[in-house]
């Protein structure tokens, strides 16, 4: 039992650290395509990791079920919109950075 | 005979029957029109039902559901309610039989689901005893009667229509905030049960101030009433008519029906009524003097439209002492006014329709041209300026012997007055209506059901004059105005 | 776990208030949707530290409506306000 | 004090917040977006003072007038937005025309 | 347990200092895309506070319809205000207008604050316990029909009030079209990752307004979630450029529309007949008439909130204009 508690929390300070990190390059990197690259790390990894945590601590396979159900959701819309934006704004004409 | 009157259900089918209506409408708008007047005349016959089962077994209560406040809703009419659905029958059925002329093909499908939606609103908003149903009422209520100022289209009506949407939403919204006060203090939404459960505490204070702000915005009281001229002058005439008529009275109801039994316990404070006084008697000067400003008819008359809610709201100072009077008269003034504004804007439509224009300079001479409608305006206005044998002179007076009685010299002044205004505006419209105009329009045919309805309108608006004491032995079931008069 | 629970949930919040400072710089009208996006997912995983807080399992429906939605908004954005108009630079 | 009261008094400021931004914004999207902002607040003060039932389960009736206030709040937002842009098309301007204004 | 409060309090306090920032930003920000994106962040962040106030019924409902749809909405619309637009930044201004003068300014600011402190001082004054009806609403579940007591408030407590406000939605569906709808998108094609995106989205979407409808007469849910959950699959459908069948566009459709306010009459007429009382359900029928008049009402909210994203009336001659 406490094993299983340590490991949920590792992953869910793990995911939140993502989180973070996805903010900081949100609000750090220098252009849109970066930027996406950095929000797609915690959509994709940060969620991940604490669906990983909490589905330990989940009491059913239908919780467990439900939770990879919302990940794989949101990994479908961030792709689907990273990619959308990231054309549409190529369509655009926002050119890419250099250092 | 007499049980088969008495058993049905009127006041259910009030509010069904439109909604049932305004949905066939939808599905097969080809029959909108058929359809929409047999709703209507069907929904008259239900209030006259209603009537005849009020009459003989007094208030009608209804729980919705079968679960009764306060977990439920109740429907409840008493004679006050009751004289709102007559008016509303009425003036929606003259409305009707103008409009199946009014309204050619394309608009006909637009206009009866919506007008029939509005007419399950309003009768739905009198007849409900619950302070969130009512908020639904008038949500259900302000869209339709925005999209049908929207019918008219082009940029006065839309800009008008917008103007009321906002408004409308923005006094929707403090009401709501009011009731969720009333709610969370008094854990009910019932007019009855807070009756019971009110006192004179800061939550009921602020939800007066509130619910009143929203009704006062959608009554259109000066100085809120800066959104009714556009509206009320760029809709298709028939929809001015509804709205002048009926839909300003719904939420003048409400404050009335709020002020008598929720905010009971507050009446004894003087600051509220003498504001709304002043407000009534501001409305009545500053409406009554831009009506005489405006050239274009059709302005005219929403201005006199809020002229003329100034009136009702000189109730509420004189209501202190006179009680039952004052209330009387502002019934009787709603009703005649209802009637009578009805008549002026369907008037105003038929003119619109012959002469191309509103300008009042340019009538020339329809007096002669369009008999029927020139007098339709005529006794419409008798009404509302107040002279006797009308409906409107009942109210008036009524509300006069209050202020004298009372010894309110400045009440009375601004009584006179503006019916002194109201007789100069009306009399430069027929005095132009008269004359020959400059220039020569071209002419297009009236149909007669659209002019005998403005007639018969302002005729049943004269007629009023003769029928106080039924009209008001009618108001008084279920004692509406009772709260106030065992008050010292 | 009750107090990580939460204390996770305060933090994310935290992140998501820094990510307002995009919403609010842009400087392209895709970065401020990125941003709304990042907030999405941060609601998401909020949503579930909760459900797993208050024990209320109702709250993972409340996640997934989110996810489910999440592309909606973004799609509006991209077919509407964004193709709309010509190609043109970024602002 | 509790978490109850505190939402309700976000709520208040809410209401100040939008009525505010309805009366001060000329753009009508905007006060569409106040409106929006206003119904939000009352909603939140109906539910948040529901929670004062000390551990029991809320009271359920204001959260269901809520969910009723949300479908009329997007309702008529719908109906405000095809109207703004009706307006939009025929005056050029996404504000309210000047009252009283002669027309023809 | 000390900390356990403490976090809770922090969490509630930036919750409620987000929301204010978000609505005043959203209020007062020059340009009006962005002040949509910061409504749509207020939405989120009002759904949270349904969750922290123990109201997930509401909180779905925000999520579905405050975050989804209404996002997807103002989108629409200021895309439809200004199609000529070709800054990227979309930064559409809207000037602030500030009356003149010091005094002018600074007078609506301050009556608002007093009428904040007011109102907040009213609220403080409330009694800090009490239950309502829950006590009402609980001792009637058992007859209601169903076992969540939102949905027994909203479907059979309450019922009138949601057959009202079934129709006004479909009131504000027949007032955009009667102002003759909006100009409708000419889509470009979708391209293959929107396509993959909606094939995928929509069939789950519908799945889960099923499930939203049939959870919500035990747990949260029901129909107005389930109903604005297909809205948004309607709404991703038509973004793909999706386009219904000219045939379906006449009569089936507006049959559709009005299935959820028409079940409710028909019932409500036929319940008055049998019981006596307008909407009076039987209690041993009730779960099912319930259930019944959710699915209908699930069918027409959905429809009419798609519809009212299209905006324009389909026509059923010239396709649609």
């Amino acid at each position: 039992m406490m094993l299983v508690d340590v490991l949920c929390a590792v992953l869910l300070i793990a995911g939140a650290v993502f989180f973070l990190a996805g903010t900081l390059g949100l609000l750090r990197f220098p252009d849109v395509y970066t930027r996406l690259h950095a929000l797609t790390k915690a959509d994709n990894v940060g969620l991940g990791l604490m669906m990983a945590g909490l589905a330990l601590q989940a009491g059913s396979w239908a919780v467990v079920g439900k939770l990879l159900l919302i990940w794989l959701l949101v990994l479908l819309a961030g792709a689907s919109v990273a990619h959308l934006v990231a054309s549409g704004a190529l369509k655009r004409g926002i050119r890419l950075w250099k250092r | 005979m007499g049980t088969a009157l008495t058993d049905s259900p009127w006041g259910v089918m009030l509010i069904l029957l439109p909604l049932a209506g305004g949905m066939i409408c939808f599905i097969w708008p080809r029959m909108a029109q058929v359809l929409g007047l047999v709703t209507v005349f069907s929904v008259a016959l239900s209030v006259v039902g209603l009537a005849w089962q009020m009459l003989d077994t007094g208030v009608y209560r209804h729980a919705v559901g079968g679960w009764g406040a306060p977990l439920g809703i109740d429907l409840y009419a008493d004679g006050l309610s009751l004289l709102m659905l007559l008016v509303t029958a009425m003036v929606g059925f003259a409305v009707s039989v103008y409009s199946a002329a009014f309204f050619e093909r394309e608009d006909a499908t637009r206009f009866w689901p919506l007008w029939l939606f509005l007419l399950a609103a309003l009768n739905a908003l009198f007849l409900s005893a619950d302070i969130f149903n009512i908020y639904v009422t008038f949500e259900l209520m302000g869209l339709a009667a925005v999209a049908l100022v929207a019918l008219a289209g082009g940029r006065d009506a839309l800009g008008g229509a917008m103007r009321y949407l906002l408004a409308a939403l923005l006094g929707s919204l403090a009401y709501l905030l009011g009731v969720a006060l009333l709610y969370h203090g008094f854990g009910t939404v019932d007019i009855a049960l807070l009756a019971e459960r009110v006192d004179a505490s800061p939550v009921v204070w602020a939800a007066l101030g509130l619910m009143g702000t929203g009704l006062l915005l959608k009554t259109a009281v000066f100085p809120l009433h800066f959104w009714l001229p556009p509206a009320h002058a760029h809709a298709p005439a028939p929809v001015s008519a509804l709205l002048s008529a009926l839909v300003v009275k719904a939420s003048f109801y409400i404050l009335l029906r709020l002020w008598l039994e929720v905010f009971e316990p507050l009446i004894g404070s003087e600051g509220v009524h003498t504001l709304l006084g002043l407000l009534g008697a501001m409305a009545v000067l500053w409406g009554s003097v831009q009506a005489l400003r405006q050239t274009r008819l059709k302005l005219l008359i929403a201005y006199s439209t809020v002229a003329q809610i100034g009136y009702m709201f000189l109730a509420f100072p004189l209501a202190a002492a006179a009680g039952v009077a004052a209330w009387n008269a502002a019934a009787y003034l709603a009703f005649s006014h209802a009637l009578a504004k009805a008549a002026m804007f369907l008037a105003a439509g038929n003119l619109l329709r012959f002469g191309g224009h509103d300008r009042i300079a340019d009538l020339d001479r329809v007096v002669q041209r369009l008999p029927l409608t020139a007098a339709a305006f005529a006794l419409a206005g008798v009404s509302i300026m107040g002279l006797p044998p009308s409906g409107g002179f009942i109210g008036k007076w009524l509300m006069l012997e209050a202020a004298l009685v009372q010894g309110r010299w400045d009440l009375v002044a601004v009584i006179i007055l503006g019916g002194l205004l109201a007789a100069a505006y009306i009399f430069k419209v027929l005095g132009y209506a008269f004359t020959q105009a400059d220039v020569v329009h071209e002419s297009r045919a009236v149909p007669a059901s659209m002019e005998w309805a403005a007639l018969l309108l302002a005729l049943g608006a004269v007629l009023l004059g003769f029928l106080a004491v039924p009209v008001l032995s009618l108001v008084g079931i279920g004692d509406p105005f009772g709260a106030s008069e065992i008050r010292p | 776990m009750q107090t990580l629970y939460l204390a996770l949930a305060v933090f994310l919040l935290l992140n998501l208030g820094a990510g307002m400072w995009r919403v609010l710089r842009g400087p392209s009208a895709a970065d401020r949707m990125l941003a709304a996006q990042l907030f999405g997912t941060t609601a998401v995983a909020i949503l579930l530290l909760l459900a797993q807080a208050h024990g209320n399992a109702a709250l993972r429906d409340v996640a997934l409506l989110f996810a489910l939605l999440a592309a909606v908004t973004a799609v509006a954005f991209v077919r509407r306000a964004w193709e709309q108009g010509a190609s043109d630079d970024a602002g | 004090m509790s978490a109850s009261f505190l939402y309700a008094l976000v709520g208040i400021g809410l209401f100040s917040l939008s009525l505010y931004g309805l009366i001060v914004h000329a753009h009508l999207l905007r006060k569409i977006l106040a409106l929006n902002v206003m119904g939000s607040s009352i909603f939140l003060v109906l539910v948040a003072l529901a929670k004062r039932t000390n551990e029991a389960p809320p009271d359920a009736v204001p959260h269901a007038m809520v969910i009723t206030g949300i479908v009329v709040a997007v309702s008529a937002t719908a109906l405000a937005l095809t109207l703004m842009l009706k307006l939009t098309a025929e005056t050029g301007r996404a504000e309210l025309p000047d009252d009283q204004r002669e027309s023809h | 347990m000390e900390a356990l409060t403490l976090l809770a309090w922090m969490f509630d306090g930036l919750l409620g200092l987000g929301l204010l920032w978000l609505a005043w930003r959203a209020l007062t920000c020059p340009d009006l895309f962005r002040a949509i994106v910061l409504f749509i962040a207020f939405g989120l962040l009002m759904a949270l506070a349904w969750v922290r106030l123990d109201a997930p019924d509401v909180a779905l409902a925000e999520a579905a319809i405050g975050a989804g749809l209404t996002g997807a909405l103002l989108m629409a619309a200021l895309a439809k205000l200004h199609p000529t637009e070709t800054n990227d930044n979309l930064s559409v201004q809207a000037e602030i207008s500030r009356p003149k003068g010091r005094l002018l300014q600074w007078l609506p600011v301050v009556a608002l604050l007093l009428v904040s402190a007011g109102l907040g001082y009213v609220v403080l004054s409330l009694p800090p316990y009490v239950t309502g009806l829950s006590a009402e609403v609980a001792a009637n579940l058992k007859t209601s029909g169903v076992d969540n007591p939102v949905t027994a408030v909203l479907l059979n407590f309450r019922g009138y009030d949601t057959l009202l406000e079934m129709v006004v939605l479909l009131l504000a569906l027949l007032g955009v079209w009667s102002l003759g709808g909006t100009e409708l998108h000419r889509d470009t094609a979708p391209g293959i990752v929107l396509d993959t995106l909606a094939r995928v989205l929509v069939p789950l979407l519908i799945l889960v307004a099923a499930y939203l409808l049939w959870v919500g007469g035990h747990a949260p849910g029901g129909a107005f979630q389930a109903g604005a959950v297909l809205g948004a699959a309607g709404v991703l459908l038509l973004l793909a450029g999706w386009r219904p069948r000219v045939g379906l566009m006449a009569w089936p459709l507006r049959l559709m529309l009005v299935a959820g306010p028409g079940a409710f009459v028909i019932i409500a007429a036929l319940l008055y007949m049998i019981e006596g009382q307008l909407l009076e359900f039987p209690t041993a029928q009730a779960g099912i008439l319930i259930l019944v008049l959710e699915t209908a009402a699930t069918v027409s909210i959905g429809l009419t909130l798609a519809a009212l994203f299209l905006g324009g009336r389909p026509r059923n001659d010239k396709g649609l204009t």
